[in-house]
């Protein structure tokens, strides 16, 4: 390689690392900005006295702020607190689900050369053009006369909504790419059919599966739309509207900024320590 | 035969037991008994809610009398008799316009870097799954401190700059400032996917191509890019659908202002049947957009695959 | 000697009838056809791809539905047994071991599924993989280990099991030919020790010649020939068979037979003593090049040498006659004779395979058999 | 089609499906199935708190109210599941009422229960032991907001002066200005000034600009009504149109405004807590704002300028307009002990503590806050003068001037009152912005305004 190409390669390396963190670095940054010297002019790039208070403040705790004051917990901080919980909840549920459903689906899609493979993976790609606004429509009157309006168990499903359809065609994708006849074997080797699948090919297809999961879990733990509109103010709520919330009403910027870092960080930390999962994920899965 | 030592009891039917009931079905049934689950669950929490939409999109009701009748397909004529509508419809394809570009330019230039050796080139990697990780909304909140006039980014630098922090979430400006942060979040998938793509390409058709004298832009056209177009369009395909259904964004961001200069049609169809509660109206104007989507989708995906097919034969 | 405890089964395989068919298709996979394997033999089952040997294999192993017909190990019918549950030994074409999986855990998969004890286990692996040298490979896996390797775990997989039969997909087709001759000449010797019947599915006639005690080789789903590689070398009951297991492509010839009792072929530049067949009969003659006998005769006139090719052991040579008819011989390298060499050709009837004109089919074998036993 | 044994389970299995998912959908769409839970006669005070109550809030303070609610729980024994809800609250609150969530007490502003009330979704107060005392303690605006169709539709949860004028003395001393504007066109004529002298690149802040759902619009009406100006007359009739200036004359002041960059950029797009901080942040002269923001804003914890920001007198001239907050309690079929429960919740927020007689919370919000409350004793007392004085600038000047804001405010009862207010609230949110940065005539969107109203009065009046 040329030095006048490395060089641009290097430089272009610097933009794209701070296209993609300075976002996120700078809401950090602000999340640990005291009110006093927030939106200060000029505009500061760090501040002069770093304040973490935010952090233990939004989780229910008392602080001390760098001036030796000591600060009560956030008013938002149940808000925040039970949205974590609830999020994590629900998302846990969605993605066991999702993985108990689509992968046994995804497998035999790819694999048992169904009738109607076609037709069937067409379908479950074809909702995912549904604006998801669209899909609330009908919930919205469904969920008034199940009584499921407000509860983790109307979110579950209305995250599988989502999940269901996003698994299953991804799930294709990872099992046709397994070798083949690992099913052929295991059946010689004393499987049946069944427990060709989760002796064998589950087995085989860990960090396939494992990439799926993380998927549903972020989709899940992610997800506005219906959460917005069904859970909000519900004891049931999840981060999101939680954060949507503090988002919209007279919080202090610098509190939203590290309430956004705290639900940030769970779907940050997911997606950097199985990001060489993620990046298996095909979206050709059809031809 | 040397192996002699003790002969195993001999298999005899009576002995052997029944086969599990996985085995004994036929392979087509036992992959439906597999998929019956997702189709149930399919048919129940998709299909049906659909479905039920279409019908409520032939009916108008109010949410305060509790008055409803079945319109036929006035709400549609309405919607596509109404100004407002098609405003919103082609702030939609501008967005998804803007985004796809946008999308595109940074997921293929992450993936070309990427591809190069340089320092760090693992880290980065693995970094711009980030923004990725985030959802629209989540990247709505963290682009408010990003573009805020007030206390953003951008004017802390354009103050830095000697410049006037100027309103990135103005009229004119507003449409290529969300799909900015829709590809922001979106890109590093693309940048995955293609970067799989390319590597694939052999490097012996580059010397090839260099032997034969032919430039680095003509590299890319005629190595690169025959190589990388039909990911390239699964691609758009998954980016526009996202940005012509995106709402979160916006709600967060903007509402849909300033002025409506923001409203797309996903944006105006959560006005409509959110904020207003006119569920019909909402309904049917989802069913036009879901249209307009898959219409596009296929379309683009047709012309993609033949074109993606013509490339490939001329290689042969 | 008897250092083998693997406790090794050795089953008589009957196939009788068996239809098979794919989807709707008209041709069928296998069609009516019948086998029988006596315990212990080692039969290849060889064919063009397409020709039915996998998914007979498939239907052994139970991995396929028979539509018709029955399957016998010894005299339990297992036609709708399971795989699972029909005690058989595979290695595949491809993926022969579980790719997550080490080595060890691999081999000893179905032992586990079969509840087996680990102790068990544990001797058994060791006594495998100790005759096929892999003992210090059992900690990695499949990626990490050489073809050959893989190759050997493969078959350790399949014996673990103590399966009633052995069932080999094309297992040497991924490696090199020189390795594939060592793993063809380790396969007969442990086939020699264990003695389970084994049923190796080929494309590679030579391997199936090399190994089997008794080759049936396919065609289009039906069973042309079975027998041992003697008798398909010497008794193809066709010619299309005799082309098929043949190393060096046959000469044929369309002959008939003269006054003389003698079978005329190429216009009479070559004759056959002794047709043995009724006067004037139109007939299909296959020799193999290294049948026909060739001697430098300075003198002849009819044959020359076109061309030679060292083999090896042997040379091969396109002769010419003066119509421009070529056949191809082959000698013993002892001497080489150079282009353009009168030669003389002759050819015993014996070493003649006489096929009807029309269907290709062999005459009776007995003709055949007596036209040997005359030269 | 042969109807084969296949066919026939599938479509068995359809029919059943739509038959136990779809009925009870199709019955929930139909519309409000309960009838306006009224009649019956005054309930009783509840000897002891039982059971849990549902209790939804917006956004602001949450952490005073999770207090409120803990002493409450420790009071009474009720124990409280607090939800917050901010953004669209309207609408979130409107779809859950719709699903039939369980909400025993809630907060609903101002246009909200006529609506809701006409749908059978809330519980009016007629039935609360306390109504007559409350009623006459109440304000007499905030009585007048709260009666609906003849009934008493909830307790005060706060009422203050929304769009209550207030000013950076700072940026006015720079500027040299040394009179209070006593109209809007004098407003708007110091506002060019400040700009001008330099003092301050965008002088005017006009909260109500924002992206809620209660910014522009409410600023619309707001300013009309303080200009003189006829907005709604009985049942919601229009009496603006786009031909008689007013309005339209309004809206031409406003777009110049907006044109001329006297207010901040950005300004349409912002939300609350954007422009609590924009102002707080300094550089603005005047802005209408929420009243009880003032102590916000002089909060030196907040606030870069505490100290500098007072209201603006009225002399004359009303800036603002009534803004009440509401405890309202959904109907969902309670028993009459749940719903005195309720009542007995709403007593203890809206409204006396009924062991020690005393406006316990409403004393405290006032005081802690300076969430004026539905009650003059509450607004008057010492604790709360004292309370307030004590970050109030110029205390003594401005007291009496915050006083004067909750004399006598305007009140939108014409669109308030009316089951639609709602949805025409958004449209105004919609249409107005278009209006200010001149993506719309100004006639033309008065008039869909109008248009609108008219609309809606003929469809519910059906």
């Amino acid at each position: 390689m040329s030095i006048r190409r490395k060089v641009v390669v290097h430089v272009a390396a610097v933009v794209l690392a701070a296209w993609t963190l300075i976002p996120l670095v700078w809401v950090a940054i602000v999340s640990i900005t005291p009110p006093n010297e927030f939106a200060s002019r000029p505009l500061r790039f760090w501040p002069k006295v770093p304040d973490l208070t935010n952090y233990p403040r939004l989780l229910g705790r008392e602080a001390t702020s760098p001036s030796g004051k000591v600060l009560e917990p956030s008013g938002h901080s149940s808000l925040i607190v039970h949205g974590l919980i609830n999020s994590a909840e629900v998302a846990v549920v969605v993605t066991a689900i999702s993985l108990i459903v689509c992968v046994p689906a995804a497998y035999a899609l790819a694999r048992l050369n169904l009738r109607w493979r076609e037709a069937g993976l067409l379908t479950i790609i074809a909702t995912r053009a549904l604006p998801p606004i669209a899909t609330t429509i009908p919930f919205f009157a469904l969920f008034s006369s199940l009584g499921l309006s407000g509860t983790r168990t109307g979110l579950v499903i209305t995250h599988l909504t989502i999940t269901v359809p996003l698994l299953v065609w991804i799930g294709t994708s990872f099992f046709a790419s397994l070798p083949a006849g690992l099913e052929r074997m295991a059946r010689v080797d004393g499987c049946s059919r069944f427990r060709a699948v989760t002796k064998v090919v589950v087995p085989a297809s860990g960090p396939s599966i494992t990439a799926m999961a993380v998927i549903a879990f972020l989709t899940s733990w992610n997800e506005f739309t219906f959460a917005l509109i069904f859970n909000t103010g519900s004891t049931a709520q999840t981060f999101p509207p939680a954060l949507a919330s503090m988002f919209f009403q007279v919080s202090v910027p610098t509190e939203v900024a590290a309430a956004t870092c705290l639900g940030l960080l769970p779907p940050l930390l997911l997606a950097a320590v199985f990001q060489r999962y993620i990046r298996r994920v095909n979206f050709v899965g059809i031809q | 035969m040397t192996s002699t030592a003790t002969v195993a009891p001999p298999h005899t039917p009576s002995t052997t037991p029944r086969a599990r009931f996985s085995s004994r079905i036929s392979t087509n049934r036992f992959g439906l008994l597999l998929v019956a689950p997702v189709v149930l669950l399919t048919v129940v929490i998709v299909i049906y809610p659909v479905a039920y939409s279409l019908w409520i999109s032939l009916t108008s009701s109010n949410p305060i009398t509790g008055r409803s009748r079945f319109v036929g397909l006035e709400n549609y004529a309405t919607a596509l008799g109404s100004g407002e509508f098609w405003r919103t419809l082609t702030l939609t394809l501008f967005y998804v316009v803007c985004v796809t570009v946008m999308g595109t330019v940074v997921a293929l230039g992450s993936a070309l870097l990427l591809r190069e050796k340089f320092l760090g080139r693992r880290v980065l990697m693995a970094l711009i799954v980030l923004p990725w990780a985030l959802s629209t909304y989540a990247a709505a909140v963290v682009f408010r401190y990003v573009y805020s006039p007030q206390f953003g980014f951008s004017a802390a630098v354009s103050e830095r700059l000697g410049l006037d922090p100027s309103n990135i979430l103005a009229q004119g400006s507003v449409i290529p400032a969300l799909a900015l942060v829709h590809a922001w979040q979106f890109a590093p998938l693309g940048a995955y996917f293609l970067l799989a793509t390319l590597q694939m390409i052999p490097e012996d058709l580059y010397k090839l191509a260099k032997v034969d004298g032919v430039r680095l832009m003509g590299r890319f056209r005629y190595v690169t890019l025959p190589y990388i177009r039909l990911p390239m369009a699964i691609f758009l395909v998954l980016i526009g659908g996202q940005a012509a259904t995106a709402f979160d964004l916006i709600y967060f961001l903007t509402s849909g202002g300033p002025g409506g200069s923001s409203r797309t049609l996903s944006f105006f169809i959560y006005e409509e049947t959110f904020q207003n509660q006119r569920l019909g109206s909402g309904a049917a104007m989802s069913w036009i957009l879901l249209v307009v989507v898959v219409a596009l989708t296929v379309g683009y995906y047709k012309v993609a695959l033949r074109v993606g097919n013509r490339d490939m034969k001329e290689e042969t | 000697m008897s250092e083998t405890t693997l406790q090794t089964q050795s089953v008589a395989i009957h196939v009788r009838k068996v239809l098979k068919r794919y989807g709707s298709s008209d041709k069928p996979a296998l069609n009516e056809v019948s086998l029988e394997v006596p315990p212990g033999e080692l039969l290849a089952v060889l064919g063009p791809s397409g020709s039915g040997k996998t998914t007979m294999l498939n239907v052994l192993a139970g991995l396929e539905q028979v539509e018709a017909g029955h399957v016998l190990f010894g005299d339990e019918d297992v036609t709708a047994l399971q795989p699972e549950q029909r005690g058989v030994g595979v290695v595949f074409q491809s993926s022969m071991l579980y790719p997550h999986l080490s080595l060890r855990d691999s081999i000893s998969f179905a032992p586990r599924i079969a509840k087996v004890p680990k102790q068990e286990i544990s001797r058994r692996i060791e006594e495998v993989t100790n005759w096929l040298n892999i003992g210090h490979l059992l900690g990695r896996r499949p990626g990490e280990v050489s073809g050959g390797e893989r190759q050997r775990a493969a078959i350790a997989k399949a014996l673990v099991t103590q399966p009633r039969l052995l069932l080999m997909d094309e297992p040497f087709s991924a490696v090199d030919a020189q390795l594939r001759r060592q793993l063809r000449t380790e396969l007969v010797k442990l086939h020699r020790r264990i003695g389970t019947t084994t049923i190796f599915v080929t494309h590679d006639q030579e391997e199936a010649m090399a190994i089997a005690d008794r080759v049936a080789v396919m065609r289009d789903g039906e069973l042309v020939q079975v027998g041992t590689p003697l008798e398909l070398y010497r008794s193809p009951v066709n010619s299309w068979l005799a082309d098929f297991v043949s190393i060096q492509p046959l000469n044929h010839f369309d002959a008939h037979v003269d006054e003389a009792d003698r079978l005329v072929l190429l216009d009479g530049t070559l004759t056959v003593e002794g047709a043995r067949l009724p006067r004037g009969s139109r007939v299909a003659v296959g020799v193999r090049p290294e049948h026909i006998t060739m001697r430098p005769e300075p003198a002849a006139t009819t044959w020359r040498i076109l061309t030679q090719e060292m083999l090896g052991s042997v040379v091969k040579y396109v002769v010419r006659d003066t119509n421009g008819h070529e056949i191809t011989t082959v000698t013993t390298a002892d001497e080489m004779l150079a282009p353009d060499q009168p030669v003389e050709l002759r050819v015993d009837r014996g070493r003649c395979m006489v096929f009807d004109a029309q269907t290709g089919k062999a005459f009776a074998s007995a003709s055949a058999q007596e036209a040997s036993g005359v030269s | 089609m042969e109807l084969t044994r296949r066919s026939f389970v599938k479509r068995m299995s359809f029919a059943a499906l739509a038959a136990g998912v779809g009925g009870p959908v199709l019955a929930a769409c139909a519309g409000p199935d309960k009838g306006a839970a009224a009649g019956g006669a005054v309930l009783k005070a509840p000897a002891s708190g039982t059971g849990t109550m549902n209790m939804r809030i917006w956004g602001a303070y949450p952490e005073f109210v999770k207090e409120r609610a803990r002493e409450f729980t420790d009071s009474y024994g009720t124990k409280v599941d607090l939800g917050v809800v901010a953004g669209d609250y309207p609408s979130i609150i409107q779809t859950q009422l719709r699903q039939n969530q369980k909400l025993d007490l809630f907060y609903g502003l101002g246009h909200l229960p006529k609506g809701w009330n006409t749908a059978g979704w809330l519980h009016d107060y007629e039935r609360f032991w306390n109504k007559d005392k409350a009623e006459a303690e109440m304000l007499p605006v905030v009585r007048d907001a709260l009666t609906i169709d003849g009934k008493l539709i909830g307790l005060p949860y706060f009422a203050f002066v929304n769009g209550a004028l207030f000013a950076n003395k700072q940026v006015l001393a720079t500027a040299g200005l040394d009179s209070w504007p006593t109209t809007y066109d004098e407003l708007y004529a110091q506002v060019r000034k400040v700009k001008k002298s330099g003092a301050s690149d965008t002088p005017y802040l006009p909260s109500f600009w924002s992206a809620p759902y209660y910014g522009i619009p409410f600023g619309f009406v707001q300013e009309a009504m303080n200009r003189g100006m006829p907005m709604f007359g009985a049942g919601g009739k229009p009496e603006f149109d786009e031909n008689s200036g007013g309005v339209v004359d309004m809206l031409g002041q406003w777009r110049d405004l907006y044109s001329e960059n006297l207010v901040p950029k950005g300004v349409l797009t912002f939300q609350e807590s954007d422009w609590i901080e924009t102002f707080a942040a300094g550089g603005i002269a005047y802005s209408p704002q929420l009243q009880y923001d003032l102590r916000t804003f002089n909060d030196p914890a907040k606030s870069k300028s505490a100290g500098q920001f007072v209201a603006v007198p009225q002399q004359g001239q009303k800036w603002g307009m009534m803004h009440m907050g509401i405890y309202l309690t959904g109907n969902n079929g309670q028993s009459d002990e749940d719903l005195a429960q309720a009542y007995s919740m709403a007593e203890y927020f809206g409204y006396r503590d009924r062991k020690s007689g005393e406006f316990v919370v409403p004393t405290k919000w006032a005081a802690e806050n300076n969430l004026t409350q539905g009650y003059a004793e509450v607004n008057n007392s010492p604790t709360v003068e004292k309370a307030v004085r004590a970050w109030l600038p110029d205390a003594d000047e401005q007291w009496p001037i915050l006083k004067d804001y909750m004399a006598d405010p305007q009140y939108a009862k014409g669109l308030y009152h009316t089951d639609w207010a709602l949805e025409w609230v958004s449209e105004a949110s919609r249409q107005l912005p278009q209006a200010v940065n001149g993506d719309a005539d100004i006639k033309k969107v008065v008039r869909t305004l109008r248009e609108k109203a008219e609309k809606l009065i003929e469809e519910y009046g059906e």
